[in-house]
């Protein structure tokens, strides 16, 4: 590349690094509420999309409000608005395992379906209520706009706040599963259902409680996209594909793949996006995903377990 | 409900009116009594002594039902104003309405029925070029008329089609003259969805900047639709540094793209960027703040400052509902009805083959529209203005630029 | 790595490691034609472990297998099987909604390919054969019977019963007995010492009783090796065999 | 004749439900809608070759596909490039600046028929395409993960995620595929105008026959001990292994053969509606097809044609009355199928009639075989194999 100073290509370079790593933190977030429901229960959830969405049209809803009665307090309520999105999203969550999905444990294909109807019905709930527009939450003042560490270099603030956010999330669920008793329960009832329960482990509790949290992830990813793209009726099905391939190409039982998976996805991703047109980078980087998973079907980790 | 843009539309039709009868005919009625169904409806369309069946064809479910419902709306309130003015040929309209659901395949089906079942005499409707060229068959051979509102790719010269948007020539080349000339601009960025209505434009684009204008295109992308993550693409404009990014991206990718934008630091005061994409539609999801400075290229904005337009958004507000935008699809698809209108009684009939061929002469003309004045051209689009205006906060953009009317050239020598 | 034998079933140095753990560790057996040799050991031996690396629903780290001088450790589940060796699950593996008679004509080893099996026909001899099996597995008046409705002990039985439809030279199988009463137990005895001849048979089982009506030699696994081999008095009077059932 | 009456008809029952569909399909509704309405019921019709393939392929094989708009694109497009090759004629095409090749190809700067079109000039080489390409994708696409067992949910995700890639790459590649418009403005076969009254009457009992023959195919591989393998292999596959069978060789080939009928659905589609677009490739039309299938029974052949007649009337009639409320119905429609009625409608009519016919005979005693069938059918329906083997391997 001719013609650019060393300082203007090392700029790009930081950017662009920086690009990979903000598709990471996003990749990750959406994908980490999947992880936990797919790989500790096994249960596909086909309106994951629709919990983000569920966050992301809280955080609009608690935009126009506060705008409305206490525009003062724009500065804050973004932070607001993700603790209530994960709320609202984990309470819907916890509802839906308790009238749907607890019934269908046992036939995990028919649960994509059960849950492809709700995502229908979420979209349609959405139109009727926010209607078929786009909407956009107005962004507190110091998520817009750019950091500036050098002339030349902008890192984006929404993409350093969405780094920092996933950071936090993909930390604290590491705590809740491996640190805490109630992980410990968790991880116990996906080895062996009959035993937890026959040790006094409330499995249908544990059950509930893991979708619920799962579906509250998604309402933190869908609150915190906000920032960088639209909330639509049908934005989540637009997540969903991308989301699962996060997963089944980590391994479904292991959140430390489902790391290394966001990972070399959004690198690659964002790498050949920036030496290709966008629709060839995005047939390539999923093709290179599914040819891997016919090569390797158990994802890049996986437990190899005796039976 | 009277206002004064249709007090004058319907001035000017009486005028073309009674200048027709005079001009080619001995028998000169008066201009309200209904001539005879026999003489003005000869192929068996649905024309009663007392009205006329038109279709109007849009999705009001699925994914483009919100594009479309701004059309639909316009097209009613023209209905309408012609009727309280005493309708056509002294034939009230009345609307058989259908809905294509977003679907391709639908709006060819509901296409058949209107014209095989009702019979209707003209058809308002279709949005997307795909719903367009899944429909087009059906008018072709059943020999319907399709009034098309969306300003779109060109290359497409159909009989049974009056074109009511820009075609891409149009919207294209009189923005990047002007950007060209005023920014003083030699190099472009040209970013796009992936589909055939970006990536014809951008051709045409391309071809005007490197051959007329003696500019360079310095990248050239397509991302897919409902794409979100622009972060890469960003950074290579970074590194192209262009004068001008000239953006057609839609949908969903549309919102992410401007925020995004933003975000890196790329905002109106530091970059100029065109976009053929954006209307006041669109502004309602991407926010104004996002797009502030930026600058789109339309036929038609809301804002405009005429006495036909102003008369024009409140009637439309009235109708719709206060909070209700105005897109230039919106006020293209306004102008259906009364391009029908004109043609209809400067034919003396409602028989297509004839409606077309009193389009053709190259001389129905609309003084009132409300982007002003535009004409019909022999090959079925209309001459119009173009504009460029630029974006502030609010979500409303004033008009920097003004063209004088261009002819529309859909098959644009040089340019494929 | 070994050598010709006139065994029908020769494993040697047999080694299979799970993240590092050996459930199976230099195991070496030999099995007879026309014996019946049981494996016993306590839970966790690698005895059903030892089975899977037979039949080939898990591949071993290392060692061989040889099925009548036949290396089996890279052939694939189907191919072993087509070779001749039979396998019973420790749960009863049939197909619960399929009659007494559809199970047999499945296992029946005739149209195993994709285009044979569209071109099966059900021909007497095919009839004959099921209702021949069926009567040694004592269910020849169940046959129309869905097989979801058979008692636990016939479930056993039918799936031996398709084994035996293939005719295999190696029948193994994991605990035949389980879930079943007294009298069960003792068919089973008798239909065991029955279908051995011709052919040789192993199995698993931890009711010393019935291993003791069966067996002609006994192998005791533990922590996936041979702790002890012979006949049944001898393994049982073993003090390492004690110890291990006893605890330390 | 026993032949053709046990393997294809499958006994008397199955006998009266095909003469039933037949006549619903070949007489009633020619009778009594008017041409419009036929040519939609002719278009519902070519769903319904996907949902009879995903009876197959899911209902007995248990192998759910969410990528069957694939072979139904395939299928479509294959045909649509034949008759757009037809309608090119460098006499209609004169205006443009190469004649004789696609309109949008033209648009887009391509001088020259690409290599793969040219094949397409032949309407021999287009049937066998519709049908061998296809198949030969599956295979390709089954071999790869039917081989290392990948099944159940993975399977589902990842021809999900090959139906996306193939839309994007139609959109992307407009010059070679006409793009998000699809392949348009197709006219005659053969110089016969598809687009005439009389050629839409014919073409719909091309299909309606078509699809009763896929049918019959269908039943005789059901029939056949090729499907008792399948249902064998739903609920153990593991046993099957043992049994001596090569399981992953009974999966490609009934994959393959869905494929190819799927693309049968596809090309019909593409003659009776007069054009393709990437909207009929991607997830969402694949996992509608899918609920056409569950609706009318997951494990009835005929019932996927009522399922798919049933759903496609009520989208028609609900988005035509109330549109806001279809997509609370269809949403509400997969939940319901999935949690009460796992066998569609089939399932209910087996349930009832049987029930029923069973008390007639038995005066009042309904026998405790059909009640147990039908127990057992629940309960196997729900034990659908979800785990990839390979992890346990």
């Amino acid at each position: 590349m001719g013609g650019f100073s060393y300082e203007e290509l090392q700029a790009i370079l930081v950017m662009q690094g920086f690009a990979g790593l903000s598709l990471f933190s996003v990749l990750l977030l959406m994908a980490l509420g999947l992880a936990i429901i797919f790989g500790q229960m096994g249960v596909i959830n086909m309106a994951h999309g629709e919990f983000m969405a569920v966050g992301a049209y809280t955080t609009y809803m608690l935009s126009t409000i506060t705008e409305t009665y206490v525009p003062g307090f724009m500065n804050y309520y973004f932070v607001f608005s993700i603790i209530a999105a994960f709320l609202v999203a984990g309470v819907i969550g916890y509802f839906l395992e308790f009238s749907l999905i607890r019934h269908l444990y046992k036939r995990p294909l028919d649960t994509l379906l059960a849950t492809w109807g709700v995502s229908l019905i979420m979209q349609q709930i959405f139109r009727s209520v926010f209607g078929a527009r786009e909407v956009s939450p107005t962004l507190p003042e110091w998520l817009m706009g750019s950091y500036q560490p050098t002339d030349t270099i902008d890192i984006p603030l929404n993409g350093l706040f969405v780094l920092g956010l996933t950071a936090f999330v993909t930390g604290a669920v590491f705590y809740l599963m491996f640190k805490s008793r109630w992980g410990l329960r968790v991880r116990a009832t996906t080895q062996n259902r009959l035993m937890s329960g026959a040790v006094g482990i409330n499995t249908k509790m544990v059950d509930r409680l893991t979708f619920a949290l799962g579906c509250g992830i998604a309402g933190i990813a869908g609150a915190a996209f906000t920032t960088i793209a639209s909330t639509g009726p049908t934005t989540g099905s637009l997540y969903i594909v991308d989301t699962f391939m996060v997963v089944v190409f980590g391994g479904a039982a292991s959140l430390f793949g489902t790391i290394a998976s966001a990972f070399s996805i959004a690198q690659a991703q964002s790498i050949m996006e920036f030496f290709l047109s966008g629709s060839m980078a995005k047939v390539l980087t999923l093709l290179t995903i599914v040819v891997i998973l016919m090569l390797r079907p158990e994802g890049l980790f996986s437990i190899k377990i005796r039976k | 409900m009277n206002t004064q843009a249709t007090e004058g539309l319907w001035r000017h039709a009486r005028k073309l009116l009674v200048a027709m009868s005079l001009g080619g005919s001995l028998a000169i009625g008066p201009v309200h009594a209904a001539p005879p169904t026999a003489d003005v409806n000869t192929t068996g369309l649905a024309v009663t002594d007392s009205t006329v069946k038109v279709g109007i064809l849009h999705s009001l479910t699925g994914t483009m039902a919100i594009s479309e419902t701004g059309a639909q709306e316009a097209e009613k309130l023209a209905i309408q104003q012609i009727n309280d003015m005493g309708g056509i040929l002294g034939r009230k309209i009345e609307i058989i309405q259908e809905d294509g659901a977003s679907d391709w395949p639908t709006f060819a089906e509901k296409s058949r029925k209107l014209l095989v079942n009702d019979k209707v005499a003209a058809v308002f409707g279709c949005w997307t070029s795909a719903s367009r060229k899944a429909a087009l068959p059906v008018f072709e051979k059943e020999n319907g008329l399709l009034y098309y509102p969306t300003f779109y790719e060109g290359l497409e010269q159909s009989h049974n089609v009056i074109y009511t948007g820009q075609e891409a020539t149009q919207q294209i080349l009189a923005g990047l003259d002007w950007v060209a000339k005023e920014k003083g601009a030699k190099t472009f960025y040209l970013i796009g969805s992936d589909y055939i209505w970006p990536r014809t434009s951008m051709k045409i684009a391309r071809k005007h900047i490197e051959n007329v204008l003696g500019g360079t295109v310095v990248g050239e992308e397509y991302k897919p639709l409902g794409d979100t993550s622009f972060g890469s693409v960003i950074n290579k404009i970074r590194l192209r540094k262009p004068d001008v990014i000239y953006a057609a991206v839609v949908g969903g990718s549309n919102v992410a793209w401007f925020k995004q934008l933003k975000a890196a630091g790329i905002t109106g005061q530091k970059q100029t960027l065109l976009t053929i994409s954006v209307t006041e539609d669109e502004v309602l999801g991407i926010g104004g703040e996002n797009l502030e400075g930026f600058y789109s290229v339309m036929k038609y904005f809301q804002s405009l400052d005429n006495e036909n337009n102003v008369a024009f958004v409140k009637a439309f507000k009235e109708m719709h509902g206060k909070d209700s935008v105005i897109g230039d699809v919106t006020q293209a698809a306004y102008l259906g009805p009364w391009l029908w209108k004109a043609a209809v009684e400067k034919a003396g009939s409602f028989d297509v083959d004839k409606v077309v061929a009193a389009s053709e002469q190259g001389d129905i003309e609309l003084h009132t529209a409300p982007e002003g004045y535009v004409k019909l051209h022999p090959n079925h689009h209309l001459w119009s203005k173009t504009r460029v205006a630029q974006w502030s906060k609010d979500g409303q953009a004033k008009v920097v630029f003004e063209s004088d009317l261009i002819e529309p050239n859909p098959f644009p020598e040089g340019y494929q | 790595m070994s050598s010709e034998t006139d065994f029908t079933l020769a494993i040697e140095d047999l080694t299979v490691s799970f993240d590092g753990f050996k459930a199976v560790n230099g195991l070496s057996m030999y099995i007879d034609r026309n014996e019946l040799r049981v494996v016993i050991g306590p839970n966790g031996a690698g005895k059903t472990t030892v089975l899977d690396l037979i039949c080939g629903k898990t591949k071993a780290t290392s060692g061989s297998i040889k099925f009548k001088n036949h290396e089996l450790t890279n052939l694939s589940e189907h191919q072993i099987v087509r070779a001749g060796v039979g396998r019973k699950f420790q749960t009863p593996s049939i197909y619960e909604n399929l009659s007494v008679f559809e199970n047999l004509e499945i296992s029946y080893p005739k149209g195993r390919g994709v285009f044979g099996s569209l071109a099966f026909e059900r021909t007497a001899e095919v009839e004959a054969r099921i209702r021949e099996v069926a009567a040694d597995i004592f269910l020849e008046d169940s046959l129309e019977m869905e097989a979801a409705l058979l008692s636990h002990g016939q479930k056993q039985w039918l799936e031996i019963g398709m084994l035996l439809i293939q005719d295999p030279e190696l029948l193994m199988l994991d605990e035949p007995v389980a879930g079943m009463s007294v009298r069960e137990r003792e068919q089973t005895a008798d239909l065991l010492n029955r279908i051995c001849q011709g052919r040789s048979v192993l199995v698993i089982e931890h009711d010393m009783e019935f291993v003791a009506r069966i067996a002609h030699k006994v192998t005791v696994l533990h922590q996936g090796m041979i702790l002890a081999e012979g006949s049944m008095d001898k393994v049982q009077n073993d003090p390492k065999v004690i110890e291990v059932y006893l605890g330390h | 004749m026993t032949f053709f009456y046990d393997k294809l008809l499958g006994g008397k029952q199955g006998a009266i439900g095909l003469a039933i569909i037949a006549l619903l399909i070949l007489v009633v509704f020619p009778l009594t809608l008017d041409l419009f309405r036929l040519n939609l019921v002719g278009k519902y019709l070519t769903y319904a070759f996907v949902a009879v393939s995903l009876v197959l392929l899911w209902g007995y094989g248990g192998i759910l596909s969410l990528g069957q708009g694939i072979f139904f694109g395939l299928g479509g497009y294959g045909m649509a490039m034949f008759l757009k090759l037809e309608a090119s004629d460098p006499e209609s095409t004169k205006i443009q600046s190469t004649p004789g090749i696609p309109d949008f190809m033209d648009w887009n700067q391509i001088t020259e028929l690409p290599w793969f079109w040219v094949p397409f000039e032949s309407f021999g080489f287009t049937l066998l395409a519709i049908l061998t390409i296809p198949a030969l994708f599956a295979f390709i696409i089954g071999f790869a993960m039917f081989k290392r067992r990948v099944s159940g949910v993975y399977f589902a995700i990842i021809t999900q995620a090959i139906a996306l890639i193939l839309t994007v790459l139609i959109v992307g590649q407009q010059g070679y595929t006409g793009g998000i418009n699809g392949i348009t403005d197709l006219r005659t076969l053969n110089g016969w105008d598809i687009r005439d009254d009389s050629s839409k009457y014919i073409l719909y009992f091309i299909n309606a026959f078509l699809l009763l023959g896929c049918v019959l195919v269908g039943r005789y591989v059901l029939t056949s001990k090729f499907g008792r393998l399948l249902l064998a292999m739903r609920d153990k596959e593991d046993r099957v292994r043992f049994s001596g069978y090569d399981v992953s060789n009974f999966k490609i080939f009934v994959f393959c053969l869905a494929a190819m009928m799927s693309a049968i659905g596809g090309a019909m589609f593409t003659l009776q509606v007069g054009f393709m677009s990437p909207s009929f490739v991607g997830i969402v039309p694949s996992i509608e097809m899918v609920i056409f299938a569950a609706v009318g029974g997951r494990m009835s052949l005929i019932g996927a044609i009522y399922g798919t007649l049933l759903v496609n009337y009520g989208k028609t009639v609900f988005s035509e009355s109330f549109p806001e409320v279809w997509l609370f119905l269809m949403g509400g429609l997969f939940i319901a199928v999935v949690m009460f009625f796992p066998n569609g409608l089939a399932g209910i009519y087996e349930k009832y009639s049987k029930r029923l016919f069973s008390c007639l005979r038995n005066g009042g005693d309904c026998g405790r075989r059909v009640t147990a069938r039908i127990l057992s059918f629940r309960t196997k329906s729900r034990a659908t194999d979800d785990r990839r083997t390979g992890e346990a391997a």
